[in-house]
């Protein structure tokens, strides 16, 4: 963090809409939901004074099509709810993964199933980093775990998504967008006229039609579309992103992401504290996720705990990832219960048996 | 250097505000800082709380279950929040509303201030919070007075100069307060 | 030209690419296909035109009018039309939708379109089924009306009364024309030809939402001839459905 | 005399344009086409009578039409 | 199969369609989409005529939200689509579960993502066992390979679904639901008048208010719930199901679900014939999945293939039973490629090196 | 009774639980809520009803009204209460959906249910804003209005006019009653008793949808004093939402 | 004379009663109960004006208000 | 016993009633089969298809891509499915319409029948499809005709018994030049 430059107190939420201020936004689609409100309510006001585009839409379907229309016209587009919201949005992410653009869209997370409560969970993993949409698609997932991340990883997202024509999910709680905590701003916002002027549409003058479309019906065809998407898909392990926290020397490596990441790595403080040796490893790429740095630190022979605020889904990844060396141990804080670090505490200790 | 803190009451009695205000306090001077507040419905209730959590290395959890103080401006906070104060910590009771006779004085550092009746003599029942934010800073020296009122004036730039000068003596009488009863 | 010299009076509208159709014989998708080519055409806006494809028989439109377009996910058009034309404003953006896409699965999208204002110009072809699934209830069906889903024919204490569209959107405000037209003779091909173009108008003239609803036959899943579907356009669809303009800010 | 072309190739048989031809020049062959559709023909007898209206092109699904039309020797040339 | 009982021909989709009427099915709400639409033309003719309710809904969401509406009052209720539709039935599916109400969906998938096509695929493993809706939660998902396990497993799904109040879904994919094959019903319709007595909603005549809801605001009660469905999740174990061909003696066995797992019968029958001990485990309910059995098989010293028509789901919970003991194989068939038994013989035949 | 002696006129319906509300002070919510139930207590429905609760200031309606209850996905509960009552035509299915639940999202269920005809009974809560959520813009936001997320006010040409839903769903041939109310003054919530009976009639006449629309104030997301907001109601509400009767096919 | 019960623990004081009442009875007092609300009161000095006609309980957002009315002498037992 | 087949040809051919018949008839003998066809948008292409599978064991696979026969009622259909099918398979061309001399004879067992040219003779083209089944079935005995007969009269149970018998008639007439071609 530079002391010089000015740090602003704003919540997580805010700093995501600053992000995507700073990133370039140009077309930003929504409908409320709490604990994500402060998105649309930011952007309302700076990014249609900025004279970006703004649509309250009727809902989250409609939102998530807005977005589809404005990424196929090359432009950086966004839009943001929380699980109930995303869940409706499933089949508009398939479709924007299925024709290959770009879009930003943020999941600040509550507790389900159902209505569920607006209570803290990381219960939408499975559907983040799987597709919960059909077929066989997958979308980016990044996990911030703080504000600074939640500014920082949404300017990244842009970047991704054009990077790779396809959607990137930012993956936050109710923690995260409720909480404020200093950032700095480091990215001037500039439009890049020239972005995807290789495939948008802008009225074929001068050049042949183009199509965005999902649609393949051609015998091999969609064959042929899924095995390219499964390559691109493998080709997102080179912006793998993780932070490794006291992993050197531990014995023991708790895998946490996003807000339960920063609150273990408290945990793990106090256990150094006691002398335990205890590590944090925090994937920020939640899709692609670090398999292989994870294989590498179990090689070495520390042990693992996976610890998530649901019943458990990233440490499936976990497991996959360790595969054949070890096993990983599994703490579930249930969606709802607002953690502490130390509740942490004997979990992790109970590793070093 | 590390401090947290609970801040409870009723919906209009400014608890959010002065959550804010130290936190903004708190990385003008520097620190690392948190600000978790309740939100969405159970803000529907009539009673609303924050938690502020400051430090000179990275602040983990922002969620504080078990608080190093507490400040509590009605009866519904201090019975929600007293029993997860840690042993010897800091409890500022609103003792102009909060029956007193319910509050523990054994286990804790506490500090019964009549808050709202303060900030009435200076001229506005409105400023009882800051009166006990003042006096949270008197016993705590987590921050600096005058970030605290520069955070004030920035936070309070709708309201006129007049208003924020008594804002600030209300801060001020509170530190006071805060200061020379936590000697004791 | 010379007396008894020859002119070509009618071939393809330039915009439409010269490949056979995949509509079943007598299908009216490609009659309003050309309408719409030709409307472009007559604007000169093929260079500028978005076009919003939708799910439904004419799911390849993109093949038949050669202008930049974008696929639409089942009912969802008007949002994605609506996407594209806050991003390029400059550009001409119109969607095509049948009824099942439009008045079923679609129906919040196209009042909210429309009620926005959106500068945006929908074609609706009401076909009284789903097409392209094979001839299941659309809400558009008539009383009485068996499809493969409504095997005792549509009844109205249950399925209720076909939606009519174009009324329903001309009563908003942010439609600023809405007009029902058909194709089954040449009479009525000129005056859709006519609504076309004021619902191209409203847009390019920033005015307000463009909808041109189509009445148009299904010889396939109406079980009938094309010929015969043709009439019932007239005989059974109109007296329910009748053609006329139901909104429009030029001439007010 | 106008005359019409019929891409016999991509004609589906639906005999829309035999509905609106005011001369009644356009009928069904007996022949299938690759497509395995009864393509229209023109009447031979009928032929000389059309007016170039464009109606059959006007409601043809298929696109299957085009219309020559022949200036009338009356008209000045313009 | 009996000799003695009329076989019927039927399709897949049809089989399904007898099944729920069978199995008791009383309200049934859909929304029409290939390759499914076969159920809702046959039911909205047979079921109507029986006096069950059939409302063609006008969308798949109102759909999902009617069965929500008929299940909450005890009704045998079911709706059936196809990969997009069931992506946006996710949210209702999610407060089904979250409401503790028994539900049957049917998803005779397509090729993804987006429209995609109507091709045979199997790209929604993910989304039906991970549960793709927001939350901490699981339906149960049973996968036929014939007709016959359409129309029993259809019959089996509505007793799942009241057993443990939660949504079953039937996956199938677009070669079940287009083919046919001789099906012996087996079961008398017949409709429980008590069943779900304790919980359903009558009107509270003679009772207290019932409350059907997904909500939990409260301190502690999110978290409470969340355990209990954990729990519930972890008892539909004893409902495991698989089928095991010439796994005995066999040094290979191919791991591959629904139409796939019978195509790759096929193969191994060829492969058997070249003299290579070649076995097929063929999942059943993919969730719960058959873990332990796998871990029993690999244990006695078996390799492993999973097969799907993907580009690989179902392999990672094959990796997660066979975890620490030996890897798996895995051959994707690309979705949108219609596969026959030949495809799979080398990729069978290279596990024996 | 004696003269002199004491009679209990006025006490909270007997199908209403005796618990403080969640409600913010001078909610209108309080009033309509307990307006239902008095409606239910003198059909004597409280032992057959089916209540379809939404999402919305009102979840929690299910702890207010002591009958059976189930709750929808926000803007759903058109689609739910149609299988409920699908599944028992023979209770009473009410539902109760706020602006934001009714009008944005549920804008398709909520014309389908109507024009199925659906013997269901929809109390339609207009307070302008989504006021569970924070006050953000709602489909019935007045033009000018500011929100959270129409901080400059909502602007006619990019957010179009507030959706009139009183007047859109009695066009509907399935809807039997239709109608808009207030609870501002006595007067009104006198005819607001009125228009609520006829919305059960209709269901449980088996005539057809029974809708009644309640302008209703948020005091907390206009920022206004109760009083205030209380008068907003027939300032401002009113001339664009007029009261009235736009179907009543008991009169008919 | 007819009076009312108000149930001060739950008023809200939003006043929707006071304007509505057509002997304004009914006051916002000076206390706060638990839940910090300045509840209303009856104004001692118009109480007796009530005529128990539940106006004030009518527009009670929160139920708050209990009428008890008081049969008129002049009128018969019924 | 195993036999598969694929049978192809316009819309309008009646390929798809002659696979059902086919399926149905080996149901009635008692055997297990799967019939699968194209569906969807597909047949607005104006051809389609079917493939039969006939077997006494379990099928594995409902979809072919070497068939062991195959029925081509039209161009188009010879031209997708003749590479595909095994050497020495059956394959049965209607040489009504088809352009034999793109047949090839060698690798297949060949079967050129006019089956229009018959079925008009017969007294209606519509039943060409009815004679190639029986061509079919004469050239494999595959199923026995008395069941293809019954699934015949089920299946056309809508038409008059005059037209059934007229399509009984066409199955011996095409079942005669099957089994007589075949025999060569
Ligand atoms: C979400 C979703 N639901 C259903 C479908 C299946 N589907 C494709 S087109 C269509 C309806 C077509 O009817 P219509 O819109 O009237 O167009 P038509 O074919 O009649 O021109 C349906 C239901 C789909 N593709 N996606
Ligand atoms: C799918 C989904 N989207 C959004 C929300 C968040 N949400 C809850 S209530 C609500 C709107 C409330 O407004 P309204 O319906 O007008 O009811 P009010 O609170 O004003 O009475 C919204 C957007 C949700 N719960 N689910
Ligand atoms: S099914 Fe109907 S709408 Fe579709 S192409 Fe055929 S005739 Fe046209
Ligand atoms: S141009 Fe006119 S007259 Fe000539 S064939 Fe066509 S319709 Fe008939
Ligand atoms: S209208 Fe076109 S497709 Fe139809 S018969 Fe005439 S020429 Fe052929
Ligand atoms: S936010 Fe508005 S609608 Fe909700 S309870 Fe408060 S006043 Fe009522
Ligand atoms: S009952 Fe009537 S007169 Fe008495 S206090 Fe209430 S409103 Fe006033
Ligand atoms: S209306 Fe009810 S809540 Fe409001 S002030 Fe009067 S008594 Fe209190
Ligand atoms: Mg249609
Ligand atoms: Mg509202």
């Amino acid at each position: 963090m530079s002391e010089n430059k000015e740090r602003l107190l704003v919540k997580g939420n805010e700093a995501i809409a600053i992000g995507a201020i700073d990133g370039g936004v140009e077309c930003y689609f929504a409908y409320p939901i709490t604990p994500q409100s402060d998105i649309p309510e930011y952007l309302s006001r700076e990014l249609v004074r900025l004279g970006g585009e703004f649509v309250q839409a009727e809902s989250e379907i409609a939102s998530i099509n807005m977005v589809l229309g404005a990424a196929a016209c090359g432009k950086r587009a966004m839009t943001s709810s929380s699980s109930p919201g995303i869940s409706l949005k499933q089949e508009g992410i398939s479709y924007i993964a299925g024709s290959e653009l770009p879009a930003v869209i943020i999941n600040i997370t509550r507790g389900g199933p159902g209505l569920g409560g607006i209570q803290p969970s990381q219960g939408d993993y499975f559907q983040s980093t799987r597709g919960g949409g059909h077929g066989d698609y997958r979308t980016m997932v990044l996990a911030p775990s703080t504000c600074q991340e939640c500014y920082d990883l949404t300017i990244w997202a842009f970047d991704l998504a054009f990077k790779y024509r396809n959607p990137v999910l930012i993956l936050g709680d109710a923690i995260l967008g409720q909480m404020k905590e200093p950032i700095t701003r480091w990215k001037e916002r500039e439009i890049n006229p020239n972005e995807g002027a290789e495939w948008r549409l802008t009225g074929k003058k001068g050049r042949k039609q183009r199509i965005l479309k999902s649609l393949y019906l051609d015998e091999g065809a969609m064959e042929q579309h899924n095995l390219r998407l499964y390559k691109k898909y493998k080709s997102m392990e080179t912006d793998l992103k993780w932070e490794e926290f006291m992993v050197q020397d531990a014995d023991v490596i708790a895998v946490a992401f996003g807000s339960i990441g920063r609150i273990v790595k408290s945990t793990a403080r106090k256990l150094r504290g006691q002398g335990l040796k205890v590590g944090v490893f925090r994937p920020i790429t939640l899709f692609p996720f670090p398999y292989e740095r994870i294989r590498e630190l179990a090689r070495s022979g520390k042990k693992f705990i996976t610890i998530e605020n649901n019943t458990g889904q990233m440490v499936e990844d976990v497991k996959l990832a360790l595969c054949g060396i070890c096993d990983c141990g599994f703490f579930a804080n249930m969606p709802g219960k607002v953690s502490t670090p130390e509740d942490f505490i004997q979990p992790i200790k109970d590793q070093f048996n | 250097m590390y401090q947290d803190v609970i801040i409870a009451g009723f919906g209009g009695q400014g608890v959010m505000l002065i959550g804010n205000i130290l936190a903004y306090a708190a990385m003008g001077q520097g620190l690392n800082v948190t600000y978790m507040p309740v939100y969405g419905v159970e803000m529907r209730g009539g009673t609303a709380n924050c938690t502020v959590v400051i430090s000179d290395e990275e602040i983990g959890s922002p969620i504080i279950f078990h608080p190093r103080s507490i400040i509590v401006m009605n009866q519904p906070s201090l019975n929600k929040f007293q029993p997860r104060l840690v042993t010897g910590g800091l409890l500022i009771v609103n003792s102009s509303i909060v029956d007193t006779s319910s509050v523990p004085k054994e286990k804790y550092k506490t500090l019964l201030i009549p808050v709202n009746n303060i900030a009435d003599k200076l001229g506005n029942i409105k400023m009882a919070n800051m009166v006990a934010l003042g006096a949270w800073l008197g016993a705590t020296k987590a921050v600096d007075i005058h970030h605290i009122e520069d955070a004030m004036t920035k936070m309070l730039s709708s309201l006129d100069h007049k208003l924020i000068e008594l804002n600030k003596k209300a801060l001020q009488e509170g530190f006071n307060i805060g200061a020379k009863k936590s000697e004791i | 030209m010379n007396p008894g010299q020859e002119k070509l009076v009618y071939t393809l509208p330039k915009c439409m690419n010269d490949i056979p159709t995949h509509f079943c014989p007598g299908c009216h998708h490609g009659i309003i296909h050309r309408l719409v080519a030709q409307a472009i055409d007559e604007f000169d806006l093929q260079d500028n035109t978005i076009c919003v494809g939708s799910v439904g028989c004419s799911v390849f439109i993109y093949n038949y009018i050669d202008v930049d377009s974008v696929e639409a996910p089942h009912g969802r058009a008007p949002a994605v039309a609506t996407g594209v034309k806050r991003a390029r404003p400059e550009n001409f953006v119109f969607a095509y939708q049948g009824d099942g896409d439009l008045a079923a699965i679609g129906l919040s999208e196209i009042i909210h379109c429309a009620n926005r204002g959106e500068r945006v110009t929908i074609i609706f072809v009401n076909n009284t089924v789903y097409g392209m699934t094979g001839g299941q209830m659309a809400p558009t069906t008539l009383v009485g009306q068996k499809t493969t889903t409504s095997p005792y024919g549509r009844r109205e204490d249950k399925e209720g009364y076909p939606l009519k569209m174009a009324e329903i959107l001309g009563s908003l405000e942010g439609t600023a024309f809405s007009a029902r037209v058909a194709v089954n003779n040449i009479k009525n091909i000129l005056k859709a030809k006519k609504a076309l173009k004021k619902a191209f108008q409203v847009q390019l003239q920033d005015i307000g939402f463009g909808f041109v609803e189509f009445l148009s036959a299904c010889p396939t899943n109406w079980h009938m001839s094309p010929l015969d579907a043709n009439k019932r356009i007239e005989t059974e669809l109109m007296p329910y459905f009748p053609l006329g303009i139901f909104k429009d800010k030029i001439n007010e | 005399m106008s005359r019409i072309e019929i891409n016999t190739l991509r004609c589906k048989g639906c005999l829309l344009c035999t509905s609106v031809c005011p001369e009644d020049i356009l009928i069904q062959g007996d022949d299938l086409n690759t497509n395995g559709y009864k393509f229209v023909i023109c009447d031979e007898t009928k032929k000389e009578n059309c007016r170039g209206c464009a109606f059959c092109a006007e409601i043809c699904p298929d696109g299957v039409i085009e219309v020559y039309k022949t200036v009338k020797s009356k008209k000045r040339d313009s």
